[in-house]
C-alpha cells in the first residue's frame, strides 16, 4: 500500500516541505520489520567505519609473536576472535580497520553517482531538445561500455590508488540513474500542476526545486543507496583484481590476500568474514533503497533493475 | 513503414554504429599515454630493437595513415598482431573467446529461463506471500559481488565438501586434452562437467535477479490491462489466457538479454580469475596492464559489436512479434 | 486600452508541430509534413464575457489554450493582450500577463502538487508575484469557492480530498491573483453529475459577480451552453462557426455545428431525436493543405469546397460568423461558378 | 409470461478490504425480459459496474456475491465458478462490451485471429466460418469487411468500439452487457454507435444491459431502467414512467442536475454531499444524508423496494415514495415547467 505524504505535527523546522517528506517517509519505513534490519545493519557498518580503528585490539599491521615465532594461521581463539592470517596479523583488528575505507568508498562513490546522475538526468529531462539528445547519446556511450574492463583501463591510465578507483567508479556508474531520472522528469514535466505553476509565472528554478525535486526525491534516495552499494561492490572487485593500492587494508584487499595465499579453504576464518561483510553491506544498501522507493515513491521495480 | 523498410533502416543504423565504435576505440587507445614499447624499454630492451619493432609495426607514421591501414586490414580479416606474444590477435584470442562464451552463453540463457519462470510465477500470485518475498533470494545472490559468491562456493563445495575441483577447466589426467583427439571432444567429458559446475552456478546466481524482477513487473502490469480482463470475459480457459500473458510479458525481458550478456562479460573477469578459467576476461586484464592495445582494442570492439548486433536482432524480433512497432496505422 | 478593445484576442493564430521523423527520413531529405494543430484561428474575448470553444477530441482546442497562455510559442499569426502583441512582451509585461491570465485543468487529482498542502499550493502564486497579507487572501478565496470553513482544508494534502473539493481549490488558485481572464480546460468532465452542477454554477456566478472573462473549452455541448454567452465551434484546427449560445443552438449554420447539436442526446424518452447521418471519422491533421477540412464528411459537399472558405459575418444574423461556402457569394470568376451561386442563394433563403 | 431473461433478487456483492467488508451492492433486485434494453444509471461508485461484473463472473479476486440470487433464463448462476461461466454462459449466451475500447482488444492479435480464438473455445465453428461470421458482423456495424484482418492499433477510437460490438454479437448471444460503451467517445461517434445498437435491437430479439452515468442515453435508447445510489437500487421501471413521475428523491434531483441542451438557461439542481462508503451490513437508506426530505425512519432500516403503481411495474425504495414528488413540485413551482414540455 503506497502512501506518499503524511501530515506531521506542526513544529517549525518540520514544516519545511523537504524535511517533512523525508522524515515522514523514513518514519513510515521503520514500521516495516525487514527494513529495520537493513537500516540497523547499515548504521552498524557506519559506526564501525568511524570507531573501528579505535576498538581494534591490535594495530592492523603488527605481527604477533608467541614465544619467539610468528603466530601464523592461528584458528580463532579468545585472544584472537578471528584468528591470525598467514603473516601473523590479527584478522579481527584488520576487519575493524577495513570498515573505514569501505564506508568512505560507499559515501563518496554514492554521492558522486547520485550527483552526476541527477544533474544530467534532470537537466536532460527538464530542458529537453538538443541538450537532452546530446546528454542522452553521451549516457548511451557510457552505458555501452563494459564496466570493469573500462575501469581497469582508466586505472592503468591514472595509476593505482584508493581515491582514484572511487572517482573512476563514480565517473562510470551514474549512467543507470541518469536515464531513469530523465524519464521520470519527462513524465512529471507534462503534469497539470507543473503547467499551472508555469502559467502562474513560476521561474524555471522555482519549478525544478519546489515541484520536480520533491516528486523525484524517493527515486533519488533509491539511487543514492544503490550507488553506495555498487561503489562498494565494484571497489571490492577492483581491489580483488589487485588494481587498488594494497596498503590500505580494505575488506577487498583482505579477500585478495587470502585468495592469493592459496590456503583459502583451510583458513576460512581469514577469508569468510571480510567476504561476508562486503556482501551483506552491499545487500543491505540495495534492500534499503528498494523498500524506501516502494513506500515513498511509486514502487517502480524497473528503476531498480536498470540501476546497474 | 512496412516491415522490410523497418529492417532496412535498422540494419543501416547498425553498420553505421559499428563503424563509429571501431573509430572511437582506435583513437582512444592511441591516445593512452605510455605504450607497450615504453614498457619494453623500461625492462632494458636495447634502443635499437625497440626502434626496429616500432618501424616493423609502422607506429611512426602519422595517425590517420595507421588508421587507414588498420581499417583496411580489419575489413579483410587481419586484426593486427599482439605486441606481447607476436602472434596474430585472432589466433591468440580465438580459443579464449570460445572458452568465455561456453561459460557465459549457457549460464545467461539458463538464468533467463529460470528468471522468466520464477518472475512469471511470483507475478501471477498477486498479493500473496510469494509475490512479496518470492524474489528475495535471487536479489540477494544478485547483489553479492561475483568474486565473493565464487569464493564462498569454492570454500564450501571444493574446500569442505571436496566434490568439485577448486579451479581450472580440465583435470591433469583428462585423456582428451592430448592433441590427437578433435579439440572439441574435451568439452564433452565428465571431467569438464565437474570443472564447469561451480563457475556456471556463480554466473547464474549473479544474473538471474534481473530477468526475474522485470518479468514479474511485466506480468503484474499485463494482468492489470483491459485486454486481459476482456480475454477473461470472452470465456478463454486458463491455458489460453496464460499463453497470451506470456506472449506480452516476455517481450521486454527478451530486450534485456543482450544487456545482461555484456554485463556478464564484464563480470567474467573476476570469475575467470577466481576459477582459473582460461577465458577472454582475465586475458583482457593482463593485455591492458601490458598496454597490448591491438588485443584490448579488438576485444572491446567484439564486446561492443556483440551489444549492437544483439540489439539489432532483438529489435527485428520485437518488430516481428509486436505489430505496433513495425506496422504503422494505415 | 479602449473599452471596446477585447482583453484577449488572436488574429490568424497558427501552431504547427513537426512529426518526430526518424533519422532515416531526415537522411533521405523527405519533406516532413507538419501537424497543423491550429491553422488560422481568430477569436476575441471582451471583458466580463465567457466564450466556449467546442469541438471533438483532436480538433486542437487544448493546443489553442496552451498557446493562448504562452506554454507553446505560436508558429504564425498573433495574440493580443489588452491590445498589444504578446510577441513583443518583455519580462515585466510577461509578469503582468501571467498575473492576469490563469488556467484551470481537467483532472482535479493531478492539477495540485501531491507533496504540498493546500495552503502552500495557494501561497505559491502570491509568492511569485510577492503579494502581501497572504493568509487573509487565501481565506477569502477559499470562501469564494464555497470551501467553508477554510481552516478545515488549509493543512490537508490533495490525496485527502474529493474530486469536487480539489477542483474548487484549482479555481481558488486561479482567482487568488484577481485575474482578468480564466482559461478552463474541460473543468467538469471528470466529475460526477451532482458535483458537476455545483462547479458549473460556481463558474457562471464568477463571470457575473467578479468581472472575470473566461474561455471554456470542452467536447460536451450541454455544459458549455450552460456556462457561456458565446460558443465557437472548432474542427481540425479551424473555427468553423461562432455565435451567441441560444442563436447557435436554435439555428446552427455550419453543417458540422448542425451535426454536433443533433448528436447530443436529450434526457426525454418521448422527444424522438433522429440519429446523425454523418459517417466516417475525424481526419488525421497531417498535411491536409487547402480546402474546407470538413468536406470529406460533409453531407452538403460541393466542388467549391476544395477552396478554403473564409470566416465571414452573416448579414442576416448579428454577431454570427461562419466559414462555409454555403453562406456567401463567390467572386464569380469561372462560368460554372454562376449556377452554383444562384443555387446557394436559393438554399440560404430557405434555411433562415 | 415467459421466463425473464435475467432476474436479480436481493443481490449483495462485497469486497474484502483491509478495514472490513466493503458493500458495493446491497439487496439489488430487477428483472430484464428477453429482447429488452435495460438501463442501469448512477454516479461513479454506485455499484452498477460491480453488478455487471457479478453477473458474468468478472469480479476481482477480493470481491464475491455474498447473498441473493441471479437467474439467467431460470437457472441460478450466482455461484458458478470460472469453468461453468466459460462453458455455459460466456459469449454464447451473454457477451460483454467494455468501456475502454482503446485497449480492450489484444494489441498483438488481428481482429479475425481473436474472433477465431473465441469461436473455437465456445463452438465447433471452423476457422473460415468464424471469419465469415465476423465479416458479416463488421458489415452490420458499418465497418469495411476487408479490415477484419487488421490489428487494433490500425483502427480509430470509434471504429475499435464498433469492432468490439461486432465481436460481442458474432456468436449470436441473447444478452449484451455494455459497461459505459461510449464514455470515451465523442458525441457524433457515440450517436453512430447507438444507431447501430438500435438497428441490432430491431433485428433480432437480443437484450442489453446499458450501464452509464449519462441519464439522457438511457431515456433515449432503453425500454426500462433502474437508478442506483451507493449500492442500493433506488427505483426501477419503464423509462417514460420514470421520466414523468419519478418517485425516489435521488431520481428527481438527478434529473434536475442533468444539463439539457434544449434549456441552456435552466438553473441546474445541486445534490449536496457525496455518496457514502458502506462497510458491512447496510440497514439504512444510503441517500439519507443528501436527501432534503429525509425523516428519522430513513436511518433505521433499508427502505423496501415496493411498487407505487397498481400493476407493480414501478418499484421504488423510499419510505415517503408516495408524497415526495408532490412535495418537490410544490416547493419550486414545477407545474409551469412540466406544461411547457408537453
Amino acid at each position: 500500500m503506497v502512501r506518499n505524504n503524511l501530515s506531521l505535527t506542526d513544529f517549525g523546522f518540520a514544516d519545511h516541505y523537504v524535511v517533512r517528506n523525508l522524515v515522514g517517509a523514513l518514519k513510515l519505513m521503520l514500521e516495516d520489520k525487514a527494513t529495520i534490519v537493513y537500516f540497523s545493519y547499515l548504521v552498524f557498518v557506519l559506526l564501525l567505519g568511524v570507531f573501528g580503528p579505535m576498538l581494534a585490539p591490535y594495530p592492523y599491521d603488527k605481527t604477533l609473536y608467541v614465544n619467539g615465532e610468528i603466530l601464523r594461521a592461528a584458528p580463532p581463539s579468545l585472544a584472537h576472535p578471528l584468528g591470525t592470517n598467514n603473516i601473523g596479523q590479527d584478522v579481527f583488528s584488520r576487519l575493524l580497520y577495513g570498515a573505514r575505507p569501505t564506508v568512505i568508498t560507499g559515501l563518496l562513490g554514492g554521492t558522486m553517482i547520485i550527483g552526476i546522475g541527477m544533474s544530467i538526468g534532470i537537466t536532460a529531462g527538464y530542458v529537453g531538445g538538443r541538450v537532452d539528445d546530446t546528454l542522452m547519446r553521451f549516457t548511451d556511450i557510457v552505458y555501452g561500455v563494459p564496466l570493469i574492463p573500462f575501469a581497469i583501463v582508466l586505472v592503468s591510465l591514472f595509476g593505482i590508488g584508493f581515491l582514484q578507483s572511487i572517482v573512476i567508479i563514480g565517473a562510470l556508474l551514474w549512467r543507470g540513474n541518469a536515464r531513469v531520472l530523465r524519464s521520470q522528469v519527462l513524465q512529471i514535466r507534462e503534469r497539470p500542476f507543473i503547467l499551472a505553476s508555469k502559467a502562474a509565472g513560476a521561474s524555471r528554478t522555482r519549478i525544478v526545486f519546489k515541484h520536480i525535486l520533491p516528486n523525484v526525491a524517493p527515486m533519488a534516495v533509491l539511487f543514492f543507496s544503490l550507488g553506495i552499494g555498487f561503489s562498494i561492490l565494484i571497489q571490492a572487485t577492483l581491489a580483488f583484481l589487485g588494481v587498488t593500492s594494497p596498503f590500505i587494508p580494505s575488506w577487498g584487499v583482505m579477500v585478495r590476500s587470502a585468495y592469493n595465499s592459496g590456503l583459502m579453504s583451510q583458513m576460512w576464518w581469514w577469508t569468510l568474514p571480510p567476504a561476508l561483510m562486503i556482501a551483506f553491506t552491499v545487500l543491505a544498501t540495495f534492500m534499503f533503497g528498494r523498500s524506501y522507493e516502494n513506500i515513498a515513491g511509486q514502487s517502480n521495480e524497473n528503476a531498480f533493475a536498470q540501476a546497474g | 513503414m512496412s516491415r522490410i523498410r523497418y529492417v532496412l533502416s535498422r540494419s543501416v543504423q547498425t553498420v553505421a554504429l559499428l563503424f563509429l565504435i571501431l573509430t572511437f576505440l582506435f583513437f582512444f587507445f592511441r591516445m593512452l599515454p605510455g605504450s607497450y614499447l615504453d614498457i619494453l624499454a623500461f625492462e632494458g630492451a636495447s634502443e635499437a630493437s625497440v626502434e626496429a619493432l616500432r618501424e616493423k609495426w609502422g607506429l611512426n607514421e602519422p595517425l590517420y595513415v595507421q588508421y587507414y591501414r588498420y581499417v583496411i586490414n580489419f575489413v579483410t580479416g587481419d586484426v593486427g598482431m599482439s605486441l606481447q606474444y607476436r602472434v596474430p590477435v585472432w589466433e591468440f584470442v580465438r580459443m579464449k573467446i570460445f572458452n568465455s562464451f561456453i561459460l557465459v552463453g549457457p549460464a545467461i540463457t539458463c538464468s533467463y529461463i529460470l528468471g522468466i519462470a520464477v518472475g512469471g510465477y511470483t507475478g501471477s500470485q498477486r498479493g500473496s506471500k510469494s509475490e512479496k518475498y518470492g524474489l528475495i533470494p535471487f536479489i540477494m545472490t544478485g547483489s553479492f559481488p561475483s568474486f565473493i559468491t565464487a569464493i564462498i562456493a569454492i570454500i564450501v563445495f571444493a574446500g569442505w565438501l571436496n566434490i568439485v575441483p577448486t579451479s581450472g577447466m580440465f583435470g591433469f589426467d583428462n585423456m582428451y586434452t592430448g592433441d590427437e583427439f578433435a579439440w572439441w571432444r574435451a568439452y564433452f567429458s565428465a571431467d569438464f562437467a565437474i570443472h564447469y559446475a561451480l563457475p556456471f552456478l556463480t554466473v547464474v546466481a549473479r544474473y538471474t535477479y534481473l530477468p526475474a524482477l522485470v518479468m514479474r513487473t511485466n506480468v503484474v502490469e499485463v494482468m492489470g490491462q483491459d485486454f486481459f480482463f476482456y480475454h477473461r470475459m470472452t470465456g478463454l480457459p486458463g491455458g489460453k489466457r496464460l499463453r497470451r500473458l506470456i506472449n506480452h510479458a516476455i517481450l521486454p525481458v527478451v530486450t534485456l538479454y543482450p544487456i545482461s550478456m555484456t554485463r556478464a562479460i564484464g563480470g567474467l573477469i573476476v570469475i575467470e580469475m577466481v576459477f582459473n578459467w582460461p577465458g577472454i576476461g582475465y586475458t583482457l586484464v593482463q593485455a591492458v596492464f601490458a598496454r597490448d592495445f591491438p588485443v584490448v582494442q579488438f576485444v572491446f570492439f567484439l564486446v561492443a559489436a556483440f551489444v549492437v548486433v544483439s540489439n539489432f536482432v532483438v529489435d527485428i524480433l520485437y518488430g516481428y512479434i509486436d505489430p505496433r512497432v513495425s506496422i504503422d496505422s494505415s | 486600452m479602449t473599452e471596446s478593445d477585447p482583453i484577449l484576442e488572436t488574429r490568424g493564430l497558427e501552431k504547427y508541430f513537426d512529426q518526430n521523423t526518424s533519422l532515416i527520413d531526415t537522411l533521405l531529405r523527405r519533406e516532413d509534413e507538419k501537424v497543423q494543430a491550429i491553422d488560422g484561428v481568430s477569436l476575441a474575448l471582451h471583458s466580463n464575457e465567457s466564450q466556449g470553444v467546442i469541438g471533438e477530441s483532436g480538433c486542437g482546442k487544448t493546443t489553442l489554450l496552451k498557446t493562448l497562455i504562452g506554454l507553446y510559442t505560436p508558429t504564425g499569426g498573433e495574440i493580443r493582450f489588452r491590445g498589444n502583441d504578446i510577441s513583443e512582451f518583455d519580462r515585466s509585461d510577461w509578469k503582468e500577463f501571467r498575473r492576469n491570465v490563469q488556467i484551470i485543468f481537467q483532472d482535479p487529482f493531478d492539477s495540485l502538487d501531491p507533496k504540498l498542502t493546500i495552503r502552500e499550493a495557494l501561497q505559491e502564486p502570491l509568492k511569485i508575484h510577492n503579494i502581501s497579507n497572504q493568509e487573509e487572501r487565501i481565506r477569502n478565496v477559499l470562501e469564494q469557492v464555497e470551501l467553508n470553513p477554510p481552516e478545515k482544508y488549509l493543512d490537508r494534502f490533495p490525496n485527502q480530498m474529493s474530486g469536487g473539493e480539489l477542483q474548487r481549490v484549482s479555481i481558488a488558485r486561479a482567482l487568488i491573483l484577481e485575474p482578468e481572464v480564466i482559461l478552463a480546460d474541460e473543468p467538469v468532465s471528470m466529475l460526477d453529475v451532482s458535483t458537476q452542477a455545483s462547479i458549473l454554477n460556481l463558474l457562471s456566478e464568477l463571470t457575473e459577480d467578479l468581472d472575470v472573462s473566461m474561455f471554456y473549452i470542452s467536447h460536451d455541448l450541454s455544459t458549455v451552453s450552460y456556462v457561456c454567452d458565446r460558443i465557437n465551434v472548432m474542427y481540425l484546427g479551424r473555427i468553423v462557426e461562432s455565435a451567441p449560445t441560444t442563436q447557435l443552438l436554435d439555428d446552427p449554420q455550419h453543417p458540422y455545428s448542425q451535426a454536433l447539436i443533433d448528436a447530443v442526446p436529450i434526457p426525454d424518452p418521448n422527444y424522438g431525436r433522429g440519429y446523425t447521418s454523418l459517417e466516417g471519422d475525424v481526419q488525421n491533421p497531417v498535411g491536409i493543405g487547402e480546402g474546407c477540412r470538413f468536406r470529406e464528411r460533409c453531407p452538403e459537399r460541393m466542388d467549391i469546397c476544395e477552396k478554403t472558405p473564409e470566416f465571414i459575418d452573416m448579414e442576416s444574423m448579428d454577431a454570427h460568423q461562419v466559414a462555409c461556402h454555403l453562406h456567401y457569394d463567390h467572386p464569380t470568376d469561372e462560368g460554372t461558378e454562376d449556377e452554383n451561386t444562384d443555387e446557394i442563394r436559393a438554399k440560404t433563403e430557405v434555411s433562415t | 409470461m415467459s421466463e425473464p431473461l435475467l432476474e436479480a433478487e436481493d443481490l449483495t456483492i462485497q469486497y474484502r478490504t483491509e478495514n472490513g467488508m466493503l458493500t458495493a451492492v446491497s439487496d439489488a433486485s430487477f428483472t430484464i425480459e428477453s429482447g429488452e434494453y435495460f438501463g442501469l444509471v448512477g454516479e461513479s461508485g454506485c455499484g452498477k459496474s460491480t453488478i455487471a461484473k457479478g453477473i458474468l463472473g468478472g469480479l476481482d479476486d477480493n470481491g464475491k456475491i455474498t447473498s441473493g440470487k441471479v437467474r439467467y433464463k431460470g437457472t441460478e448462476i450466482q455461484d458458478y465458478d470460472e469453468e461453468k461461466f466459460n462453458e455455459e454462459l460466456r459469449w454464447e449466451e451473454v457477451s460483454w462490451i467494455p468501456q475502454g475500447s482503446m485497449n480492450s482488444l489484444d494489441p498483438l492479435q488481428r481482429i479475425s485471429e481473436q474472433a477465431t480464438m473465441i469461436a473455437q473455445v465456445h463452438t465447433d465453428l471452423s476457422k473460415e466460418e468464424a471469419v465469415s461470421r465476423i465479416r458479416e458482423m463488421f458489415d452490420i456495424v458499418g465497418l469495411p469487411q476487408e479490415r477484419v484482418t487488421d490489428y487494433p492499433h490500425q483502427f480509430s477510437g470509434g471504429m475499435q468500439q464498433r469492432a468490439i460490438i461486432a465481436l460481442a454479437l458474432f456468436l449470436r448471444p441473447s444478452l449484451l452487457i455494455a459497461d459505459e460503451p461510449t464514455t470515451a467517445l465523442d458525441v457524433i461517434m457515440q450517436d453512430q454507435v447507438f444507431k447501430y445498437l438500435n438497428e441490432i435491437k430491431q433485428g433480432g430479439d437480443i437484450g442489453m444491459i446499458l450501464i452509464t452515468h449519462d441519464i439522457s442515453l438511457v431515456f433515449e435508447s432503453c425500454d426500462r431502467m433502474s437508478v442506483m445510489h451507493a449500492g442500493q437500487v433506488s427505483e426501477v421501471g419503464p423509462v417514460d414512467k420514470i421520466y414523468e413521475e419519478p418517485h425516489h428523491p435521488y431520481t428527481i434531483l438527478l434529473k434536475e442536475a442533468f444539463p439539457d441542451i434544449r434549456y441552456p438557461n435552466r438553473e441546474l439542481g445541486v445534490i449536496e454531499g457525496n455518496p457514502p462508503q458502506n462497510m458491512g451490513e447496510v440497514d439504512y437508506c444510503t441517500f439519507v444524508d443528501r436527501c432534503p426530505w429525509a425523516v428519522s425512519e430513513c436511518d433505521q432500516h433499508a427502505p423496501a423496494l415496493e411498487p407505487v403503481d397498481s400493476e407493480g411495474s414501478h418499484p421504488v425504495a423510499c419510505v415517503r415514495r408516495d408524497e415526495v414528488l408532490e412535495k418537490y413540485r410544490a416547493e419550486n413551482d414545477q407545474t409551469a415547467q412540466v406544461e411547457e414540455e408537453r
